[in-house]
C-alpha cells in the first residue's frame, strides 16, 4: 500500500473497552439475569450482584452535534459518562446508581426524548436517508418516522402491547433498513417506469449493462434522435429501479407516482417461529408531507387490530398465521386485490395449495 | 432563489410537533451556525413541497488510498442551494456494541462541527456512525481529524461492510459468545478488505450472541453469526416455581408457545426433552430469572441474507450448525476466505454471496468452501426428482449377464 | 427366440411366492388359454433378466371418431414375440365410486377374454378399468362389444381425463357433496371433450367429498372439488363424553393435533371457535361418533395439480372457497368452460392449466377467467416488492402546485 | 360428428346407481358414523339404523378375466353380488348380513387374498405399469409392488401403526402413481442422459420441438454423420426424460443405470396439516429383479422407524416435521448427500433459513 507517511490508515475503530463502564468490565460475561423495572429501564444482574440500570430513550436518528453534547452531558450527570446506543437507534445509558434513574428520566423528558421501548413495546423505528441524502428515494424517510412514532409514542412509552413490534423503513426497494423482515415495514415505491434521458444515456451509461441490470428483460436498445439509446416496455416495468442504479440517466422519481408501501407480519428472532419476511397489505399510498396522515393512519389500524386480537408473544406474523390472511384483510379493513398476489419468481408457492380454509 | 433564500420551512416546521423527538428541531439546532446544515433545511423543504428529492446520483469520492468509506452525493440544484452543492457521507466505523464514552462523543461532535454539516446519523443501518454531508475537500481534513481521534472509516462499495453486534457479554445474560471481541478482531483482521474494495458485492459481519438476533443478523448480514448452546437448557427449579406462584401461566405462555412443544410442565417442574429443542430462546425469554442457554455455548453460522434487489431478498441460510468461537477465530476467518476465493472468482458483478450460493447450487457451494453438506443446512431434502447425478456406469465397467 | 419360446419364467416365479396376491399369478391364470398373456409373460421374464423394458414408444391407434381411450403399444422385438407386437391398452370409464355388480364384471371379463389379453387393471391410476394389451384389429370390435355392455371408452390425449371420486355419500358419513352424481354429470356433459382431444395437454377431475380427500384429488387432478363446510361442526355431547370414558386422551389427540388450536376440551365438554377452524377433519375423524360436518355443506373448488414433469409438480390451488353443489352444477361447469377457453388460447403445447396459471400469475388468470381475488386463494400476499402496477398518473391529469 | 350409423358412441358410464346394493340406495347420504370391527372390516350405521358391512381385500390391481370372475363369485356368495374397488385398488365386498363376514374373509384369505387396509395401516401401493406395458419405465411397477408388500404385508393386515401410511410408485418421473405427495413413495429413475439414435432422429422427431422440451437446455442441434441431428451436453441433463416422451429416438432405458429412488413425508390429506410433496431419502438403488431386495430393505427401514417413533396419528412427514431431518437420517440410518440438495428452480427456499437447530 503506498501511503502519505504520517497519516495514520487502517486503524479500525476504538476497542470497545476503553468506552465500556467499569461494571461492565468487571461483570463481562457473568451476567446473570434482568428484569423490566419499568417501562424504558432495565437491570441486569450480574453473578457477583453488580447492578447495572439502563435507562433507554427514544432518538431520532438524525442528531445534531449540539444534541451529541447534550447527550454526552446526561450521561456525565448521571452515569460517569457513560451511553450507547441500539440496534434500533436509541440512545441507552448505563447507570449504576438506582437512585439516578428518575431524575434522569426526568430530564430526558423534558428536553423531549420519551424513555421507554424495552420489553413488549413499540420501538423506535429502523429508517434511512430519504429526501435528507439518497438520490434513489420515492418518499422521505425522516419525516415519516416522525409523524407515524409521534402517533404511536404512547406504545413506546409504556402502553400494553402483546409483544414486540418492530417497524422498518425504507425509502425506495434497495431496502437499506431491513424492511424485509419487520412486523410493520413502510417502503417508498416508484410507481413510473424511468423516463429516459436520451441525450445523455450514452455518454454516462454502458448500453448493455443497462440492458442487462434489468430483472423483467423490459429494456431494449433503441436509437432515438440519432442517439444510441435504450427504451423501456412499460407494461413489463415494476419499477425496481435497478437500471436507475445502474445508470442515472434512467431516474423513476416521480412526484406524482412515488409513494409508500406497507408490509406486515415479518420477524427476526428465532423466538417461537422462525424469521420471516414481510408481506404486502397495501400496495400504495400516495406521498403526503409533511406528515403523511394516510401512512399515519394505516399503522396505526394495523398497530390496534393486533393489540385487540393478539395472544401475548404473538407478533404480527404470528398472530396473522393464527386467525389467517382473509380475516387479517377483514379485520384492518384493507381491501384485497390483484396487486397482493405474488407474481414473481417463486409465485406458484404463495398459492393456497390445500382446502385448510376459514369460511366463516 | 426564493426557496433558499426566504428561510421559511413551514412543512418542514409541522414536524417540530408532536411527543417524538425531531430530526427537524436537530437540523435547526446547528442550521443557524452551520451554512451546510441550513442549506439542507432549505432544500429539504422544497422536496417536501416538491414531493420529490433533489440529490443526484453519487459520484466516486473518497479520501486517499481508501475505496470506500465515502457516499458522494451532490444535488441536482447547485446554484440555488450551493452550500449543498456536495454534501458527501462519510462512514465511520463504530466501536463494537455502540460504546460510548461523553468524551469520546464530544470528540466527534467537535471535528463534524468542524468540518461538515454538525448532522449525523447515530447510527447507519450497518452500524457506521454517519456523518452526514460535507464538501469534497473537507473529506481528507475530516479522516485526518477522526484518525487523530481514534476513529476510521467504515465500508461502502463492493468490500467488507462494517461489521456490527448485539451488546452480547457486555451485557446479555444470554450472549452465547462474545460478540464484541469477534466483531472487533474481524473488523481489525480485514481492514483492508474493508477500504479497499475489490470483491464482486458488497459483504458484511453481523454477529448475535443468541437466536434472539437482536442486531438482525439473520436478514441483513452475507455472515451472520449467531450464539447458540448444545447441551441441555440450565433450569433453576425454585425460580421456575417462584414464577408459577407470581401467577405466570407456564402451560399455556411456555409450552404452548415452544415450536418443537418439547417443553412440558407438570404443573410443578418444568421438563425440557432437549433433544428435540431447536434453541428458540421463548421458553428462557419468557422466565430469565429460571432458565438459560446450556454451558456448551458456541454459534451458528448463517451465509447469504440481503435485501430484494435483484433476485429477492434472502435471510441466511445455516453453513455450520455449531461451532465454539474463541480467538483467533481461525477457523471463520478460513471459512470466509474459501467463500471470498470462490465468490471472487465466481461471483458475478453486483451478485451477493447469497445470490452466488443460489445460482450455483448449495451442493456445488459447499463442494467449493470445502464442507460436506449434512442435513442441518436444508429445510428439507429436496421435492423435485431433477437430479443430477454426476457419473453413470459404462458397460465395459460391468459384464452384462 | 429361445427366450419366447423355452415358457420358462425362472425369475418372474420367485414373484409368486410371499403372503401379496401376485400379479404373474394372475398372468398365469390365463396364459395358458390366452396367447397374448403367454407371450406378455415371456417378453416380462426378459425384461426382468434384462432389467429394461421392451415396449416401443406408441403410435396413434384408436377406434373410430374418438380420439383417445386407446395407448398404442408395440414390443420392439415382434419377429420373437409376434402375440404382443401389438400390445394396445383401453381404457374403460369406469361407473363412478367403483360400484359393480358380479354381473357387470363378467360381461367385462367375457368381452376381454374373447378380444385381448384377459388381463385388466382394476384400477389404473387415472380411475378407468384398463384392459391391457390387444392389436389394432381388435379396437373397433372391443368397443362394440364394450358400447353394447353400456361401457364406453375413458380419455387419453389432449382432453378431459376420466373423472373419478371417491364413495361419497354412497357409503360415507362424511361426503359433503354427492361426489358420484357430479362425477357422473361431469363425465357425460364433457363427453364430447373427454373422446375428442382439442386442449392444449390432459384435464382431470377429481371429486373428493370432504377435505379427507381419498381420491388425491389435490395432487392429482387439474380440477380438485373437495367437499366442505361452512357453518359449525355437530358436536354430539354425550358421544364425546362416552368417548371420553372410554379412554381417549382427547386434549392430546383431538385437540393437540387441530392444526389452528381452535377445539378445546374443558375435561368435560368440547369447545370449537368455528370461525378459526380451518375443516381439516382430524377431530371428526378421530371422534365419528360424536362430531361431524356442518349442516351448510357445499366444496371448494381447487385448480392445477400434476405430475412434476416440465416445471415441478403443482398441488392444487384454491380458486373458489365454498360453493353449494347442486345440480345441474351450472355454475362449475360454466366456470370450466372459461377455464378451457382462455387455456385453449394462451396455453402452450402440453402446458397443463396449473403451469399456465403459475405462468401468467394467478392475477391476471383471475380476471381472464372473470373471478375476484381474494385472499382464500393464496397461502400469504406477496413478499417480494416487485409490484406491476398497471395504470400511472400522468402530469396533465392533475395540477402540479 | 361424423359417425357409422348403429354405432354407439358417448355413451358415458354405466350409471353407478345400477350397480350399488339396495342398502346404499336406501341409505345415501344419510349414513350417521362407521367403526372398524377388525381389521379390513368396517361398519357405516345410517341413521336409519341400517348396517353395510365392508370387508377390503388387497389386490395386485394387475387381474385377470379368471379372478374377476372368482371375485363376482365370492360377491354372488357373501353379499348379493354387489362389490367395489378402492381408490387404492383393493376390493371391497358390500355386506348386509354380519354372519357372512368371517366365512367370506376365510375364503379370501384361503384364495390369497389378504384382508386389512382400513384405518391406521398400511394399505394397498398405488403403482403403474411399468416393463408390463409402458415403454417408459426405468423399472418394473408390479413386481417391486409385490415384494414390498409381500414384506410389509402384517402391516396391512393389523399389526399396529401410528396412522394411515400411504405408499406409491411411479416407474419414471411422469410419476403416473401420484407418488409425489405419498408418505412413501418409489420411483424409478434413468441416470444416463439420452442415447441418440442419429439416424432416425430427423426422420420421427421435429429438432426445434426436441430441443425445446428439455428443462435444461442441455439439447443442441448437430450434424452427425451429414444428417441434422441433436446432442446432449451431458452435464446439464438431470434425466428427466421429458425428451424422449417428445421424440423416440432419445431413449434413456439403460440396463447399468436405471433404478429406483426413494421419498418421504407427503401426503394429501388436509387432516391436521396441509397436503404436501414426499422428499428425497434414497437419491439411487440399482434395480435388482426379480425381488428388489434392497429397495424392499430400504422401504421397511423407514417404515420401522416411524413405526417406533412416530406418536399416534403422525403422518410420516408430520412425524420428520417433530423430530427434524437431520434426525430422520440418524434414524434410519441414510446417508445425506448432495443429490439430497434441491438445485432446481425454488432450491433456495430449501435451504434452512433459521438458527432453529437441534444440536444433539
Ligand atoms: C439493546 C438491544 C441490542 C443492542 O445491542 O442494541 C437489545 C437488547 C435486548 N434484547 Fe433484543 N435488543 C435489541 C434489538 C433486537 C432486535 C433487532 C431489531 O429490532 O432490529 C431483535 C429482533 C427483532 C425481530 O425479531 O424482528 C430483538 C429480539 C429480541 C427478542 C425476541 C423477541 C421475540 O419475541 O421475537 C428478545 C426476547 C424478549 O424480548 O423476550 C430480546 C431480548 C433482549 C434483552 C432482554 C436481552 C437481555 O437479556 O439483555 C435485551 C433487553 C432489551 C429489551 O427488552 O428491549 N430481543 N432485539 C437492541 C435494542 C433495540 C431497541 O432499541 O429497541
Ligand atoms: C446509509 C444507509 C441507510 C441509512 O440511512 O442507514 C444506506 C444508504 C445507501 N445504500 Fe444501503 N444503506 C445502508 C444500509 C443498508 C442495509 C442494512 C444493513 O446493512 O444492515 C441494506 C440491506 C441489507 C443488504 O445489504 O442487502 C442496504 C441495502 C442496499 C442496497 C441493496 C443491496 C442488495 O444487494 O440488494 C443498495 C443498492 C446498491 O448496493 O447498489 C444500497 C445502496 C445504498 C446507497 C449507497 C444508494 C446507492 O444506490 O448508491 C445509499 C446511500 C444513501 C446516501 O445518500 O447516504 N443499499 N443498505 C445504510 C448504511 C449506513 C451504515 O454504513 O451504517
Ligand atoms: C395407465 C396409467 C398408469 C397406471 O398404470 O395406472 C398411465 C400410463 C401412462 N401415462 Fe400417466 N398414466 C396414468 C395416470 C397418470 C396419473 C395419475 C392420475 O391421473 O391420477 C398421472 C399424474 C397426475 C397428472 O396428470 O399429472 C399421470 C401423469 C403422466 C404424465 C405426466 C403429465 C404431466 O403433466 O406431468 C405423462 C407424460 C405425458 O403426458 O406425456 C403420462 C403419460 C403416460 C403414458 C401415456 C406414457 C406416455 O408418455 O405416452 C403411459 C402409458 C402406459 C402404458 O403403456 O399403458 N402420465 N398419469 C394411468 C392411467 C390409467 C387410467 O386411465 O386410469
Ligand atoms: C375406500 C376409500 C375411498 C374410495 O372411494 O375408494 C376411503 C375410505 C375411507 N377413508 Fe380414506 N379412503 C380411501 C383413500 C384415501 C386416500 C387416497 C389415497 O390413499 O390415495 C386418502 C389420502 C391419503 C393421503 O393423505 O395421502 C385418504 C385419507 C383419509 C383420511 C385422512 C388420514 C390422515 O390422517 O391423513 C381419513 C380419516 C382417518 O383415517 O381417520 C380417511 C377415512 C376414510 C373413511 C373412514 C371414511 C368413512 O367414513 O367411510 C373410509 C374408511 C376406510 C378406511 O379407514 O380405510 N381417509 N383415504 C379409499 C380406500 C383406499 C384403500 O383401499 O386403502
Ligand atoms: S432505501 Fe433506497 S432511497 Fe433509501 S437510503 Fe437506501 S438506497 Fe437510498
Ligand atoms: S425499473 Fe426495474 S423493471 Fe423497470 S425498467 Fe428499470 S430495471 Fe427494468
Ligand atoms: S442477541 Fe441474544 S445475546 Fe445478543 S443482546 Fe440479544 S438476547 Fe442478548
Ligand atoms: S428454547 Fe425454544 S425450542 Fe427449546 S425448549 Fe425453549 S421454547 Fe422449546
Ligand atoms: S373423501 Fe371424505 S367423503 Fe369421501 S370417502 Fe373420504 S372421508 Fe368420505
Ligand atoms: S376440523 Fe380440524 S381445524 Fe376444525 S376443529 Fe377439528 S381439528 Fe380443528
Ligand atoms: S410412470 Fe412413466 S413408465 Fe410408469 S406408466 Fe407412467 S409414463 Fe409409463
Ligand atoms: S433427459 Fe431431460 S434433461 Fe436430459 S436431455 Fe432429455 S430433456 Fe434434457
Amino acid at each position: 500500500m503506498a501511503e502519505a507517511k504520517e497519516r495514520k490508515t487502517d486503524i479500525g475503530p476504538p476497542h470497545y473497552e476503553k468506552l465500556m463502564p467499569p461494571i461492565i468490565k468487571k461483570n463481562y460475561g457473568k451476567w446473570k439475569y434482568h428484569e423490566r423495572l419499568k417501562p424504558g429501564v432495565l437491570v441486569h444482574v450480574a453473578e457477583s450482584g453488580d447492578k447495572l440500570f439502563t435507562v433507554r430513550a427514544g432518538s431520532p436518528r438524525l442528531v445534531s452535534v449540539e444534541y451529541l453534547r447534550k447527550y454526552a452531558e446526561l450521561a456525565d450527570k448521571y452515569c460517569d459518562g457513560y451511553l450507547r446506543f441500539t440496534s434500533r437507534n436509541n440512545v441507552e445509558f448505563l447507570l449504576t446508581d438506582e437512585s439516578k434513574i428518575d431524575p434522569l428520566i426526568k430530564e430526558l423528558k423534558s428536553e423531549g426524548f420519551p424513555v421507554g421501548g424495552v420489553g413488549a413495546a413499540i420501538s423506535n423505528i429502523v429508517h434511512t436517508q430519504g429526501w435528507v441524502h439518497c438520490h434513489s428515494a420515492a418518499t422521505d424517510a425522516s419525516g415519516i418516522v416522525k409523524s407515524v412514532m409521534d402517533d404511536l409514542h404512547e406504545y413506546f412509552a409504556g402502553k400494553e402491547v402483546p409483544g414486540k413490534l418492530r417497524i422498518a423503513l425504507a425509502c425506495c426497494l434497495n431496502m437499506c433498513g431491513a424492511v424485509h423482515c419487520s412486523d410493520i415495514a413502510i417502503l417508498g415505491i416508484h410507481r413510473r417506469p424511468p423516463r429516459i434521458d436520451h441525450s445523455n444515456l450514452n455518454k454516462v451509461c454502458e448500453i448493455p449493462n443497462v440492458i442487462a441490470s434489468c430483472p423483467t428483460g423490459a429494456i431494449r436498445p433503441a436509437t432515438v434522435d440519432g442517439q444510441s439509446s435504450v427504451e423501456v416496455e412499460e407494461d413489463r416495468c415494476m419499477f425496481c429501479a435497478n437500471c436507475y442504479t445502474v445508470c442515472p440517466s434512467m431516474p423513476l422519481n416521480d412526484p406524482l407516482n412515488d409513494g409508500l408501501s406497507i408490509w406486515v407480519g415479518g420477524k427476526v428472532s428465532n423466538a417461537r417461529s422462525e424469521p420471516r419476511f414481510s408481506k404486502l397489505a397495501i400496495p400504495y399510498i400516495p406521498n403526503n408531507p409533511p406528515r403523511w396522515p394516510e401512512v399515519v393512519e394505516a399503522v396505526r389500524n394495523i398497530v390496534e387490530v393486533w393489540v385487540k386480537h393478539a395472544r401475548k408473544y404473538e407478533r404480527m406474523g404470528e398472530f396473522i398465521d393464527r386467525i389467517g390472511w382473509p380475516r387479517f384483510f377483514k379485520l384492518t379493513g384493507i381491501e384485497f386485490s390483484k396487486e397482493h398476489i405474488d407474481d414473481y419468481k417463486y409465485a406458484g408457492l404463495t398459492y393456497k395449495r390445500s382446502a385448510q380454509l376459514r369460511h366463516s | 432563489m426564493a426557496d433558499s433564500g426566504n428561510g421559511k420551512t413551514p412543512l418542514l416546521d409541522e414536524l417540530e410537533k408532536g411527543p417524538w423527538p425531531s430530526f427537524v428541531t436537530q437540523i435547526k439546532s446547528v442550521a443557524e451556525k452551520n451554512p451546510r446544515a441550513r442549506a439542507l433545511l432549505q432544500l429539504l423543504e422544497r422536496s417536501y413541497r416538491e414531493k420529490i428529492g433533489h440529490w443526484k446520483h453519487g459520484g466516486i469520492v473518497g479520501v486517499f488510498g481508501y475505496g470506500g468509506g465515502v457516499i458522494g452525493r451532490y444535488s441536482d440544484l447547485p446554484e440555488e442551494y450551493p452550500d449543498v452543492a456536495h454534501f458527501h457521507t462519510l462512514r465511520v466505523n463504530q466501536p463494537s456494541g455502540w460504546f460510548y464514552t461523553s468524551d469520546s462523543l464530544r470528540t466527534l461532535a467537535d471535528l463534524w462541527e468542524e468540518h461538515g454539516s454538525g448532522l449525523t446519523n447515530m447510527h447507519g443501518s450497518t452500524g457506521d456512525i454517519i456523518l452526514l454531508g460535507t464538501s469534497t475537500d473537507e473529506l481528507e481534513p475530516t479522516f485526518e481529524a477522526l484518525t487523530n481521534a481514534g476513529f476510521d472509516l467504515g465500508g461502502s462499495g463492493s468490500c467488507v461492510r462494517t461489521p456490527s453486534c448485539c451488546i452480547g457479554q457486555a451485557r446479555c445474560e444470554w450472549a452465547c459468545y462474545d460478540t464484541l471481541a469477534l466483531t472487533h478482531d474481524l473488523t481489525m483482521a480485514f481492514q483492508d478488505e474493508l477500504h479497499r474494495p475489490f470483491f464482486p458485492y458488497k459483504f458484511k459481519f453481523k454477529c448475535a450472541g443468541c437466536p434472539n438476533d437482536c442486531v438482525a443478523s439473520i436478514a441483513r448480514a452475507d455472515m451472520s453469526i449467531i450464539g447458540t448452546w448444545r447441551d441441555d437448557i440450565q433450569v433453576d427449579k425454585a425460580a421456575v416455581k417462584a414464577y408459577a406462584d407470581d401467577g405466570m401461566n407456564i402451560e399455556r405462555d411456555v409450552c404452548g408457545n415452544c415450536p418443537t412443544k418439547c417443553i412440558q410442565w407438570a404443573g410443578k417442574e418444568i421438563d425440557i426433552d432437549n433433544e428435540n429443542c431447536v434453541k428458540c430462546m421463548h421458553c428462557i425469554n419468557v422466565m430469565p430469572k429460571a432458565l438459560s442457554p446450556g454451558k456448551d455455548r458456541g454459534a451458528t453460522i448463517l451465509l447469504g441474507s440481503k435485501a430484494p434487489i435483484l433476485e429477492g431478498a434472502i435471510i441466511s441460510s445455516v453453513l455450520i450448525p455449531f461451532i465454539k468461537i474463541e480467538p483467533p477465530y481461525t477457523e471463520i476467518k478460513e471459512l470466509t476466505e474459501k467463500i471470498w476465493d470462490f465468490w471472487g472468482e465466481h461471483g458475478k458483478n453486483r451478485e451477493r454471496v447469497g445470490e452466488l450460493m443460489q445460482r450455483v447450487g448449495l451442493g456445488n457451494f459447499l463442494e467449493e468452501i470445502e464442507l460436506e453438506p449434512i442435513p442441518e443446512m436444508i429445510a428439507h431434502p429436496r421435492e423435485n426428482p431433477y437430479i443430477f447425478f454426476e457419473e453413470y456406469f459404462e458397460e465395459d465397467e460391468e459384464e452384462g449377464e
